[in-house]
């Protein structure tokens, strides 16, 4: 078992340290074959770890493969160990799986790139810290992963960084991650403080004995130091601003980190500390707003906008507020099942819209597009495949993950119902902008000059594998309702799954109200899908009216609520202006003014001394008898 | 310290001044006569008998003559310059016995007996009396100085520094070669220094004393090199004779001396004399046995005086005696100097302080070495 | 009133006045002249106190030898530079003069108080008698025969030094 | 003690005489003021007294015989005690020791003459 | 009337007073005039004070080492003046004066 650990994670690491050497050739094909192989490898290992940790007894799946210690000093003890549990062994296929498959896309879609070796490097280097995040054994470890994994975005988001727009943009993401991880420090030294040690099966254990009072303060504190983290990392309300400019990077880079691993680590760690947070009813309180928020408000703007990748990655933001509103309210499970969902088609539609760009030699504006139905035909069948899935038409995996958060958003004990509500309209909104998405690239006739042709199959294989992931994802967790309505028992496959690692809540809501909420999101799925296909279809006119009655509103919702505007002039212009004070006032004046001043004044001092010495030597004598008569008072008052 | 004491010391003081003050005319005479002897010419005998009273007919004219200083000289330096010539020679004189101590015997005046004295015949005995006069005789350059210096002329000033350098240069060879006698002496005082040149010649080699009778025990026999490099050192000293480049005529136009006329001349002269004498007095306490008669002792000689006169006489007849023998002696070394004076050429000034440097001070050392080693040997 | 205090202050008058004109006249000749003459006095006032040879080597040494060097140097140069306005120094130094006699009056408030505390002459032992040459001899050549040694020593690092300086450029080998 | 007191008196008196007679001469000489009388004595071109050629090069020699009799005054008048204690010091068994150290000390004494000649410090002009 | 005699009395203060007011004098001298041979003098008036004070200890301590060191002050005095002179001499020559107040090369 252990080897297969060491393999999954030095394998990456290997293709990156070759792809380096490589550096500067320029062959794609050979560092992408490389690439490739590698993530492969540790795909085909961790289905091996996944099939014995499925293969062992359902109590003890968790395995501690301990490296050495790695800081040891008095009482605090954090080995670099790594854990494989149920968990951790599922996250590992996900990484590895989506990641193999947009290795190859992006083998096809890196074709004019000068130096492929450092981009395929720089994915392999993702997919190691990324690894060693989901396979940590302490927070601390996972830590180590965290901050590979900004790096990485970083600089693949920055990958093009002759264009000073695309390294501002990875420099953006670099800086908002590095708040959330301060953030997630200052919950780590809580939960230290009060636990007194990182690694999650202790706390785990610690957790089930929890019961002071006075100290639920000090975890609910820690537990917001980790949700910060989280917001930064998986782009929640106050910190989700780096998303849509990530979308600088390449965009297989997108698919990869925007939307399916990258993000998700910020989930992976809350249900890792699901048994802690279910303690603190006030930071689950907290959490379920913020991802309720983050949906709406993600899923409004993502209304607006013009950019194909952009409205992707607010739907991502978007996607992101289910999953922490379904940590928010107790749902691990359904937020893990949204997770896995929200990879496949999210990766489909990322690569999907990839493969639009390259046919359209960058063309990333929606309203030069169209009429892609009959010229990509693979790409449209399954960009609609994905379209299906999220927003949340039965038989694919975005109703099944989507309908359980919103069902625990409403049943659940921690649930309430303005939650729900936020939830519902967010996804009314999600259908009405993918609809609007799908018109105007693939129904409407085609607006851009370019001759758009079907990618290459390098390309097109990934996005037919996500496609049947995205219509079969939904099988991992079937709700009991529904199984119980089709009479054979089809298990909650996935609760059953974490139930030993993570806390699984039980909903023991009316089987009706349960119902009405399926048919009560389908419908406002669908309806949202029409207004959209109306709109944007032939009844362009009524959508000019719609717009002209409030046009400050929708031009408020087009530019982002100026958030980006905010933060500048509430944050970064102080920022800017308190840095300046205190290099013009404090440093130059005060600082550098004492400095001069000690030695402007000590050289005075030597002129005056030195005026002393002049050369006659009378006066040299005259101190001398001052002295002496000095010396003499004193005697002779003492004798 | 009664009254007669001091009474009888200031009278003796006063004596032995006047007798060095009278001594110049006559030696200004003996000078005259002898010069114009030498030179087979005859010298002063108009006046008085063989010309004797020509001096207090000179002396008389200097009284009346007139008295001025030179233009930018210093008027007081100028006078003081004669005064402090003067003092050197006198004190000086004063330390040297020139005769047997006379002691009186006791007497009454004013209703009381007034103690026995017994006067020596000297100003003032002195334990250091050797290393005082040379230390007074070293005071004897100021007066050449003042007068350069007073009388405001180059010619003076530049006589004047070559008289005193000249001075000092001998005064060295001078104090060397009083060195070699001390030893042998080992003391300071003039008295103990007489006493012990009483008697023949004897001194003792190894444990055996020898004494050789036909010679006098006098300090020329002990140390004859160190006499001569004394009496030739004295006359550099005193300015004369071969030694007198400073107020030569002919070289420097009277030296130091230019500007003076008149009486201060004079007391220049008694001043110069007045070395002259003390140098001769010098030679013959420390070489020539002072007021000893080579074979006669002074009690030897009281008891014979005794045999055919009074006591009380005796002793005076006998203090007469030694005294005249010391005259005798310090005027044949006076005559020395006059004879020297008018037969040796001058010396040229670098010969002057080459002898006085390079000849006389090496010498002198030698001779103290030579009698230090030989005391040590012979002890 | 014994004799010895007598000379002392009949000897003290030449002494002190002496040395007040060596500072005051304006002539440097007249305040070395003056200065011989306070030597002098001194010498006479080692007499007083017991040290005759001592007496003898101040007025053959310092009278007679280091006064004349003083006196032939001031005649080497010639007036004008040697004589100097100096009166008008003397005159406006008055801190100075003010600086010296504090000096001097700590001194003697020193002097006295430390008799007058221990009555006039009970702290000093009663004079002795006068020290022979002889005396002074054993001490300095069996006692300090080292530091005679020196002495000779430095009187010939002396004269080789004062006659290399003489020769420093500018000096007239005529 | 008493000795002080003579030579005291001695020098009194030969003051006293010196200055009667300087008193009387300059009473009695003739006081005649003439400017030329008064003319420092000059033979040859007189030299005024400012551009003084000796201003700036001073005749060292003078200097030089002054300073080294002091020294070599001071060497002989260190020998005068030992002179003293010479004899005593042979009959006492010290001799050698004495005559070595004054051996030593007339060394020197040797040594700087010896150089004074060879330096030709004390040449004087023909 | 008798502690005034007893005043004129000399001890061993009257000679210290005196050599103090010697070297007072010799100090104002060297500090007050310019002309350095002047100050020569006035540092032999110094040494001679000292020379004074030296002796008078030696006789009324009764001790005859005082006299011995005064004599070796003596020498070195002399040397002293020598020297001085020596160099006041060349400096004559070289700056063609001597009065203090010109010369002030020396300074800091």
């Amino acid at each position: 078992m252990d080897l297969y650990v060491i393999g999954v994670v030095l394998l990456p690491l290997i293709g990156f340290l070759i792809n380096g050497i490589l550096w500067d050739k320029n062959n794609r094909i050979v560092s992408g074959t490389i690439a490739s192989a590698c993530v492969a490898g540790s795909f085909v290992l961790s289905i091996i770890i996944f099939l014995s940790v499925r293969a062992a007894s359902v109590g003890e799946r968790s395995f501690l493969i301990h490296f050495y210690d790695w800081i040891h000093v008095d009482a605090l003890k954090v080995p670099m160990a790594f854990l494989i549990d149920p968990l951790s062994s599922i996250m590992c296929l996900l990484v590895t799986g989506v990641g193999l498959l947009i290795h190859i896309f992006s083998i096809g879609y890196m074709d004019e790139e000068k130096r492929p070796a450092k981009y395929f490097a720089f994915l392999n280097l993702f997919i190691f810290n990324m690894l060693i995040l989901v396979l940590g054994s302490s927070l601390l470890t996972t830590f180590i992963g965290w901050e590979g994994v900004g790096l990485c975005s970083y600089l693949l988001i920055g990958y093009w960084f002759e264009d000073s727009k695309k390294a501002d943009a990875g420099l953006k993401a670099f800086l908002t991650n590095r708040i959330g991880d301060a953030g997630f420090l200052v919950g780590l030294f809580f939960l230290y403080k009060l636990f007194g040690t990182l690694n999650y099966q202790d706390l785990n254990v610690l957790a089930l004995s929890f019961n002071s009072p006075e100290s639920l303060g000090l975890l609910t504190a820690g537990l917001l130091g980790i949700f910060i983290g989280v917001c930064g990392k998986s782009a929640q309300i106050p910190l989700y601003v780096w998303l849509p400019d990530a979308m600088a990077g390449p965009t297989p880079v997108s698919a990869l980190i925007h939307a399916a691993t990258m993000v998700t680590a910020g989930l992976f760690v809350m249900i890792r500390l699901s048994n802690l947070i279910i303690l603190s009813p006030t930071a689950m309180a907290v959490i379920a707003t913020v991802g309720a928020l983050t949906a709406l408000i993600a899923a409004i703007i993502g209304t607006c906008q013009w950019d194909i990748k952009k409205i992707l990655a607010y739907s991502t933001v978007s996607q992101l507020g289910y999953m922490v509103l379904a940590a928010g309210v107790g749902a691990f499970g359904g937020s893990l099942f949204h997770v896995l969902t929200h990879a496949f088609f999210k990766a489909l539609m990322f690569l999907g819209a990839g493969s639009i760009i390259h046919a359209l030699h960058h063309e990333q504006d929606i309203r030069k597009m169209g009429g892609l139905k009959k010229t990509m035909p693979i790409t449209a069948i399954t960009f609609t495949i994905g379209w299906i899935a999220i927003i949340g038409i039965p038989p694919f995996a975005g109703f099944f993950s989507k309908d359980e958060i919103l069902w625990s958003a409403w049943a659940g004990e921690h649930g309430h119902f303005l939650l729900w509500f936020m939830g519902w309209a967010a996804a009314g909104l999600t259908a009405f902008y993918m609809t609007r998405l799908m018109v105007l690239t693939f129904w409407t006739p085609s607006r851009s000059e370019h001759k758009a042709h079907e990618s290459s199959p390098l390309m097109t294989i990934p996005l037919v594998c996500l496609a049947v992931l995205a219509i079969f994802g939904g099988l991992l967790g079937i709700p009991e309702v529904i199984s119980h309505g089709l009479g054979i028992h089809i298990p909650h496959f996935l609760n059953e799954w974490l139930d030993e690692v993570a806390y699984i809540h039980v909903i023991h809501g009316k089987v009706s109200h349960e119902i009405i909420l399926m048919l009560l999101s389908v419908g406002i799925a669908v309806f949202g899908a029409i207004a959209a296909f109306l709109l944007y279809g032939k009844h362009q006119d009524t959508r000019e009216r719609i717009v002209s009655k409030a046009p400050k509103f929708f031009e408020l919702v087009s530019e982002k609520f100026y958030v980006d505007e905010l933060y500048e002039k509430m944050i970064l212009k102080p920022l800017r202006l308190l840095s300046e004070s205190l290099w013009k006032d404090v440093d130059q004046k005060f600082i550098d003014g004492a400095v001069n001043g000690s030695n402007t004044s000590i050289k005075k001092l030597g002129q005056g001394l030195a005026a002393v010495q002049n050369g006659f030597f009378q006066n040299y004598l005259l101190f001398m008898i001052v002295g002496l008569i000095a010396i003499l008072t004193v005697f002779v008052r003492y004798i | 310290m009664d009254f007669f004491y001091i009474f009888f010391q200031v009278i003796k003081m006063l004596v032995i001044f006047l007798l060095m003050v009278t001594m110049v005319p006559l030696l200004v005479w003996v000078e005259r006569r002898g010069s114009a002897f030498i030179q087979n010419r005859l010298g002063p005998n108009r006046v008085g008998p063989l010309g004797l009273l020509q001096l207090l007919a000179d002396a008389v004219k200097f009284f009346f003559k007139e008295e001025f200083v030179p233009k930018n000289g210093y008027k007081t330096i100028f006078y003081l310059a004669p005064i402090v010539a003067l003092i050197p020679g006198a004190i000086a004189f004063g330390a040297i016995p020139l005769g047997i101590p006379l002691d009186i015997g006791a007497f009454n005046a004013f209703g009381q007996t007034w103690g026995p004295y017994n006067l020596g015949f000297q100003s003032f005995e002195l334990g250091i009396g050797v290393v005082f006069v040379l230390a007074v005789a070293s005071l004897g350059g100021y007066s050449l100085l003042l007068a350069g210096w007073g009388s405001g002329n180059k010619y003076s000033m530049m006589g004047a520094l070559r008289a005193c350098a000249q001075m000092i240069s001998y005064e060295l060879a001078l104090g060397l070669s009083l060195v070699g006698i001390l030893l042998i002496y080992g003391t300071f005082s003039f008295n103990d220094i007489v006493n012990m040149q009483e008697g023949p010649l004897n001194f003792s080699i190894g444990q055996k004393d020898i004494v050789i009778g036909f010679l006098p025990n006098w300090g020329i026999f002990f140390q004859p090199l160190g006499a001569i490099l004394f009496f030739v050192a004295t006359f550099a000293e005193t300015n004369r004779a071969p030694f007198d480049l400073p107020e030569a005529e002919a070289e420097l136009v009277a030296g130091f001396h230019t500007e003076y006329g008149g009486l201060k001349m004079l007391l220049f002269f008694i001043g110069e004399y007045g070395h002259m004498m003390v140098a001769s007095a010098l030679m013959t306490t420390l070489f020539f046995g002072s007021y000893h008669i080579p074979f006669v002792t002074p009690d030897g000689l009281l008891s014979f005086l005794n045999s055919f006169m009074g006591a009380g006489f005796a002793k005076w007849i006998q203090f007469l005696i030694f005294h005249i023998s010391f005259m005798l002696k310090v005027i044949f070394f006076l005559w020395v100097f006059v004879w020297v004076r008018w037969t040796v050429p001058r010396f040229r000034y670098d010969q002057l302080m080459d002898l006085g440097w390079k000849k006389m001070l090496p010498w002198a050392l030698f001779n103290t070495v030579v009698t230090a080693v030989a005391m040590l040997l012979l002890a | 009133m014994d004799l010895a205090s007598v000379f002392f202050w009949i000897l003290s008058i030449p002494i002190l006045v002496g040395a007040i004109c060596v500072v005051f006249s304006k002539n440097p000749l007249f305040s070395a002249l003056f200065l011989v003459l306070s030597m002098v006095g001194l010498g006479a006032l080692y007499f007083q106190l017991g040290a005759h040879f001592i007496s003898a080597v101040q007025i053959a040494v310092y009278a007679g030898a280091v006064m004349v060097l003083f006196v032939m140097v001031l005649m080497l140069f010639d007036r004008k530079a040697v004589e100097s306005e100096e009166a008008a120094v003397i005159k406006n130094s008055q801190f100075k003069w003010l600086l010296v006699s504090v000096f001097l009056g700590l001194m003697l408030g020193l002097i006295f108080s430390q008799s007058f505390i221990a009555g006039p002459d009970t702290i000093l032992p009663e004079a002795t008698s006068v020290v022979s040459t002889k005396e002074l001899g054993n001490l300095l050549y069996f006692k300090n025969i080292l530091s005679f040694e020196i002495l000779g020593l430095l009187l010939l690092v002396i004269a080789v030094g004062v006659v290399s300086l003489s020769r420093i450029e500018g000096g007239s080998d005529d | 003690m008493s000795q002080m007191l003579w030579i005291g008196i001695l020098t009194l008196i030969v003051i006293t005489f010196g200055a009667l007679m300087l008193g009387v001469a300059s009473l009695l000489g003739p006081k005649v003021k003439s400017l030329v009388k008064s003319e420092p004595y000059e033979c040859g071109i007189p030299v005024p007294d400012e551009d003084k050629s000796m201003s700036k090069t001073i005749p060292v020699q003078f200097y030089l015989t002054a300073i080294l009799f002091i020294l070599f005054d001071i060497e002989i008048i260190f020998m005068f005690p030992w002179a003293l204690i010479y004899k005593d010091g042979i009959e006492a068994g010290q001799g050698p020791y004495l005559l070595i150290s004054m051996g030593i000390f007339i060394a020197l004494f040797v040594v700087g003459l010896v150089w004074e000649i060879s330096s030709k410090a004390l040449d004087w002009e023909k | 009337m008798t502690d005034l005699l007893s005043f004129f009395q000399v001890s061993l203060n009257h000679y210290l007073a005196l050599g103090l007011i010697l070297f007072t004098l010799g100090l104002a001298g060297v500090f007050i005039r310019k002309n350095l041979i002047v100050i020569l003098m006035c540092l032999e008036l110094m040494l001679n004070a000292v020379n004074l004070i030296f002796v008078a200890f030696s006789h009324y301590q009764g001790i005859p080492l005082g006299q011995v060191y005064v004599f070796f002050i003596m020498t070195v005095a002399a040397a002293e003046a020598g020297v001085g002179l020596a160099i006041a001499i060349s400096i004559y020559k070289r700056f063609g004066t001597i009065k203090m107040d010109l010369l002030t090369a020396l300074k800091g």
